[in-house]
């Protein structure tokens, strides 16, 4: 089996997936022309964003960090950029990027206190702190209208849906693209050394608080760009949208998809995304089916949906097996 | 003066129940290492399911909490062999499983009452009068029950046997294995009774002040600033959590504007935790 | 002198780990410290790398006070080390173990890391070419493309010796080098121990097994982080507190 | 035999902690069981209390096959491990602990009987038993662990390392607390690095080496061999 990996892993690195990617995209930019229907393009471009957001959590979890704050640093991306251009009367093209540097600086700002915390604790201080910063929308409320949700956002791109979908396309990509080369340069492979043991990592010279901020600072600037773009495009904002639930829900895209990898978040986004949406017309028993998802997942799948194609290799290779010495004996 | 009694009163009503709610949390992190972030759900459910046999079924009430506190207990049984048990200590893992048992009974709860705001009855009514202070007797009685429960729960777990072995448990389960405590044991008690205190939390609160779907990720969240501030693994340490959160809760608001109050209680909660990770109680470790 | 420890105290509760230790290591020296289990040995160790803060006391390393930097900055001024348990980066492959541990020098920037600049890519060429020297200084080179967590736990502790080699130390401390070995891989070990000496390198390294004594120029005894003797091994083993320390009132002969 | 264990191989991960080792212990008698961190000691002790699987291989105690057995129910037969480092429970006082090692017995009077012979062998867990384990010495702390193993009752009592940090003069009197059970009825399987300890009390030795058994004899044909002298005495 071991054999079989690497021959595959070896091949993928040089063909395949690149080959695979540019196939994608182009399926995907050619969608529009067969669906017609606006719904469906508006649950593509969510997925899209929402793709921005759990890849960027996963960036976070890399160094070890396990933050279940990432919706409401979403919620401030997508707050700032919408209450400055609507009371500023800025353009989104300017208040987006800002959006996204406010989610960064905040990020940063509570990144160094939170690196004394490790695993458990980190992870439901960071919970509370999500929930504490999301309760300043209601301050605010004059600005925010937190209860009755935020209307009259600016559009970014006007109110159809196609521009929207090659709008995210493009962006999610990009963003993807920037992700993947963070990973795979020395500065991921310097947050995962941390994660695996940051005694050995300090000891070869690594500064783990200055890389655990540094993971910190990027996976909120890309969330906070993920919010702020969905801002200007749903143009309405209601809190429940970056509270507690909605953070676990990034959090479970991710586990589902699988943590292990780059691609985990990508499918587990678009499967639990997707297939509630197939199924509509179940309507109020469809969360039975996203609860079905997640157990079969946890308790068949332990690397999460990216490992379920060497499941069924093995699992074929086993049966293979079995039936190779039944004909024998 | 009057001011004072009421967030006084309030303060240990409320104090009661997140602690009744926190010490089960607490009980499942220390002996399974599991982080039930259904704990809230089942506190839920066991609202509703007291509101089902008492307000739908016309079952006396003292009667429908006992069945739906046994109810949600044995539940607590399934939950232990079935979705903690084989992901014991793996956060990831049972996030998932806890977020599928979230979405699944919040959703029968809306397939089977929706997701209206409803009451259970008061288990008590009228107003004491202790000199010129007026009480609610359903807060008294809501004070007295959690109260009750937490003196026995403290009594079961330094007291008895069974509670020794909990924390024997909790301390080291592979010392405790070879004591020949069977920890598949203990980790099912700890369940069934975490579980059945959630559900007198929910019934009793659906009674105080109202069932809704949300009732539950806010109680949990509640139990998880008890569990982290009183420091994991002391108990002494949660009801001390529980009465400053409690006494947060209760006063906050009578000084500031709601949302306000709520973001300066979490900003104190994180702020604490940063200067004292291991919390107020908590043991040097990790 | 490279490396001054001057009256070194550490309290754990009320317990002294290590109590008002004096010790020195010159240049190209290898010293070993040794004691019974739970002497303060790695103690000594995390004091000197910057994973404990000592209660009291001095440690000078050429002639700068590092007493309380953190592990990295005390990395980065040229002390490497082992661990006991040895905890390695065990889903990365053996040859990566020891490329990530080649943070210090060359050191990239972050930026030019991210945009794959010349220097870089060149930085990274010679860094592997670097890593494969050191794991075929090590004897490691044949599996460089396992990953660490499936090595048989001797070439694991290799692993460890090898990382600590990758930031170029000028002192280099050894937390049980030859622990859980079989006696080819102890032999091989301190085969690997004498060439970097002989490159070098100076070394204290902490350790049980009694043939280690061999290799040391010097060796420093502990027992409940009390220094009770210090000299040349031979003298060292016929030290009648050493030996009472060791192995009870019953050996002394 | 008390104790036959029969070829077992054991890995840990995917790495082989043990390799075809088999090791007997009689009835009424000590055994030792050597060899330097890594050699695989405490593995032999954790597959023979239920603690890790084995791969191959079988382990009989007074006949009864044990091995796949769970480490409470082993214990119910008189099995009793005291493990390396102690695993006392740090936060219960020394009462409560001791207690605990009797978590099978439900005749009271028994229990009350073992306390009262474990606090005559031990009286200074006597005078502590209101304090917290974790805040007892290093030395009393293993008493303590000793006394809490006696309290199952054990027939055959598998000790890890028990002179692990503790001060030579206590080790003399741990040598004596090992000797004085022994006499009183219960086998026991030692595991030390302390060399001159184990074989000071022991009837028979083993010794171990990467998971091997390289040399096993009666005591005193076992510490005359060359090896035993050269690797563990430093001589």
């Amino acid at each position: 089996m071991d054999v079989m990996d690497k021959q595959l892993s070896i091949r993928n690195r040089n063909l395949t997936k690149p080959a695979v990617y540019a196939g994608l995209i182009v399926i995907l930019s050619l969608l529009p022309l067969l669906i017609k229907s606006p719904y469906w393009l508006h649950v593509f471009i969510l997925i899209f964003i929402y793709i921005i957001a759990t890849v960027s959590l996963r960036v976070i979890t890399t160094s070890g960090q396990f933050p279940l704050a990432h919706a409401a640093f979403m919620g401030i991306g997508a707050y700032t950029s919408a209450v400055v251009s609507k009371e500023l009367g800025w353009t989104p093209w300017l208040t987006i990027p800002l959006g996204a540097l406010a989610a960064m600086v905040i990020g940063i700002l509570i990144a160094y206190p939170f690196a004394r915390l490790r695993a458990i604790y980190y992870a439901v201080v960071s919970l509370f702190f999500g929930i504490g910063v999301l309760q300043i929308l209601f301050v605010f409320e004059k600005w925010t209208n937190a209860y009755g949700g935020l209307i009259g956002i600016p559009y970014l791109l006007g109110a159809t849906k196609v521009p929207y979908y090659y709008f995210f396309l493009g962006l999610t990509s990009l963003c993807l693209l920037a992700l993947y080369r963070f990973e795979f340069c020395r500065i991921g492979t310097n947050l995962k050394a941390i994660a695996q043991s940051y005694m050995v990592a300090s000891s070869v010279g690594i500064n783990e608080a200055r890389y655990r901020v540094i993971a910190v600072a990027v996976g909120c600037f890309f969330v906070g760009l993920a919010g702020a773009t969905y801002a200007h495009y749903n143009v309405v904002l209601s809190y429940t949208s970056f509270d507690m639930l909605a953070t676990l829900w990034l959090v479970l895209y991710a586990i589902v998809g699988g943590m292990g990898s780059f691609a985990g978040p990508i499918i587990g986004t678009a499967v639990l995304m997707v297939v509630p949406e197939l199924f509509r017309e179940l309507k109020e028993f469809v969360p039975f089916l996203s609860a079905g998802i997640l157990l079969v997942v946890v308790f068949l799948m332990p690397q999460g949906l990216v490992g379920l194609p060497q499941l069924v290799r093995s699992w074929i290779v086993r049966r293979r097996e079995r039936k190779a010495i039944t004909h024998a004996s | 003066m009057e001011l004072a009694v009421i967030s006084l009163v309030n303060t240990l009503v409320l104090a009661s129940m997140y602690i009744l709610v926190a010490l089960g949390f607490a009980l499942l992190f220390s002996i399974m290492g599991i982080l039930n972030f259904a704990h809230g759900a089942v506190y839920m459910i066991g609202g509703y399911i007291c509101y089902g046999f008492a307000v739908q079924l016309g079952i006396n009430l003292w009667l429908s909490l006992l069945l739906a506190v046994l109810i949600v207990a044995s539940f607590g049984l399934f939950l232990e062999k079935f979705c903690f048990r084989p992901f014991s200590g793996n956060f990831d893992r049972t996030i998932v499983v806890c977020i599928g048992v979230i979405l699944i009974l919040e959703t029968t709860v809306n397939l089977l009452v929706g997701y209206n705001v409803w009451s259970i009855p008061e288990f008590a009514s009228g107003i004491i009068r202790i000199g010129a202070i007026h009480l609610s007797a359903e807060r008294l009685i809501t004070f007295i029950i959690g109260g009750a429960l937490l003196l026995i729960m403290v009594w079961v777990i330094n007291g008895t046997r069974t509670g020794q072995q909990m924390q024997a448990v909790s301390q080291d389960p592979e010392g405790a294995a070879l004591q020949g405590i069977s920890i598949h044991r203990v980790s099912a008690l700890a369940c069934f009774t975490a579980c059945g205190l959630a559900a007198v939390a929910g019934s009793l609160m659906g009674a105080y002040l109202s069932l809704t779907p949300f009732m539950g990720s806010q109680m949990l969240v509640k139990a998880l600033q008890l569990v982290i501030l009183g420091g994991l693994g002391s108990i002494g340490g949660i009801f001390f959590a529980g009465l400053v959160v409690g006494a947060i809760d209760a006063t906050l608001p009578l000084f500031i504007s709601g949302a306000a109050s709520q973001a300066i209680a979490f900003g104190i909660i994180v702020v604490l935790l940063l200067f004292r990770p291991q919390g107020f109680f908590g043991r040097k470790s990790g | 002198m490279l490396l001054e420890i001057d009256g070194l105290t550490k309290h754990f509760g009320g317990l002294a780990a290590v109590s008002r230790l004096d010790m020195q290591v010159n240049k190209g020296e290898i010293v070993g410290l040794i004691g019974p289990n739970g002497a303060g040995k790695t103690t000594v160790f995390n004091l000197v790398t910057g994973f404990l803060q000592p209660t009291r006391g001095k440690v000078v390393f050429d002639g700068k006070n590092i007493t309380g930097k953190k592990p990295h900055v005390i990395a980065e001024l040229g002390i490497g080390r082992t661990f006991q348990l040895n905890p390695l980066f065990a889903d990365f492959t053996v040859l990566k173990n020891v490329v990530a541990s080649f943070h210090l020098r060359p050191k990239s920037s972050l930026l030019a890391t991210y945009f794959n600049t010349a220097t870089y890519r060149r930085n990274e060429a010679y860094i592997l070419e670097q890593s494969r020297e050191i794991l075929q200084l090590v004897g490691l080179d044949t599996v460089s493309d396992e990953l660490a967590k499936n090595l048989p736990h001797g070439y694991q502790k290799m692993l460890g010796m090898a990382r600590a080699l990758a930031i170029k130390p000028r002192l280099l401390l050894l937390d049980e080098p030859l622990a859980g070995m079989n006696p080819d891989e102890i032999d091989f070990s301190m085969a690997a121990i004498k060439k970097t000496r002989q490159q070098g390198m100076t070394i204290v390294l902490v350790e049980h097994n009694m043939q280690i004594m061999d290799l040391c120029d010097r060796v420093v005894v502990i027992n409940f982080g009390h220094k009770i003797a210090e000299g040349l091994p031979g003298e060292v083993r016929r030290n009648e507190e050493v030996i009472r320390a060791y192995f009870g009132g019953e050996y002394v002969a | 035999m008390l104790l036959k264990v029969k070829n077992i191989t054991v890995h840990y991960g995917k790495s082989l902690a043990l390799n075809d080792v088999s090791v007997e212990v009689a009835e009424g008698s000590v055994v030792s069981i050597i060899g330097a961190n890594g050699a695989g000691k405490s593995t032999i002790l954790r597959s023979l209390s239920g603690l890790m699987p084995l791969t191959s291989g079988g382990i009989w105690f007074s006949d009864k096959r044990i091995d796949g057995m769970a480490a409470n129910e082993i214990v119910k037969l008189g099995l009793v491990h005291i493990p390396e480092g102690r695993k006392l429970f740090p936060y219960l006082t020394v009462l409560v602990n001791l207690k605990l090692g009797a978590s099978l017995h439900k005749d009271k009077s028994g229990t009350n009987q073992a306390m009262e012979e474990v606090f005559e062998r031990f009286p200074i867990l006597y005078e502590r038993r209101n304090q917290q384990a974790g805040t007892l010495s290093g030395g009393e702390q293993q008493m303590l662990a000793i006394a809490r193993g006696l309290m199952a009752r054990p027939r055959l009592l598998l000790m890890d390392e028990p002179s692990l940090g503790l001060a030579p003069i206590v080790v003399d009197e741990l040598a004596e607390v090992i000797k004085d059970i022994n006499q009183r009825g219960v086998s026991i399987l030692l595991v030390e690095q302390n060399i001159p300890l184990a074989l000071r009390v022991a009837n028979r030795g083993y010794a171990l080496q990467v998971g091997k058994v390289v040399l096993e004899g009666d005591i005193d044909e076992f510490k005359s061999t060359e090896t035993v002298r050269r690797a563990y005495l430093g001589g």
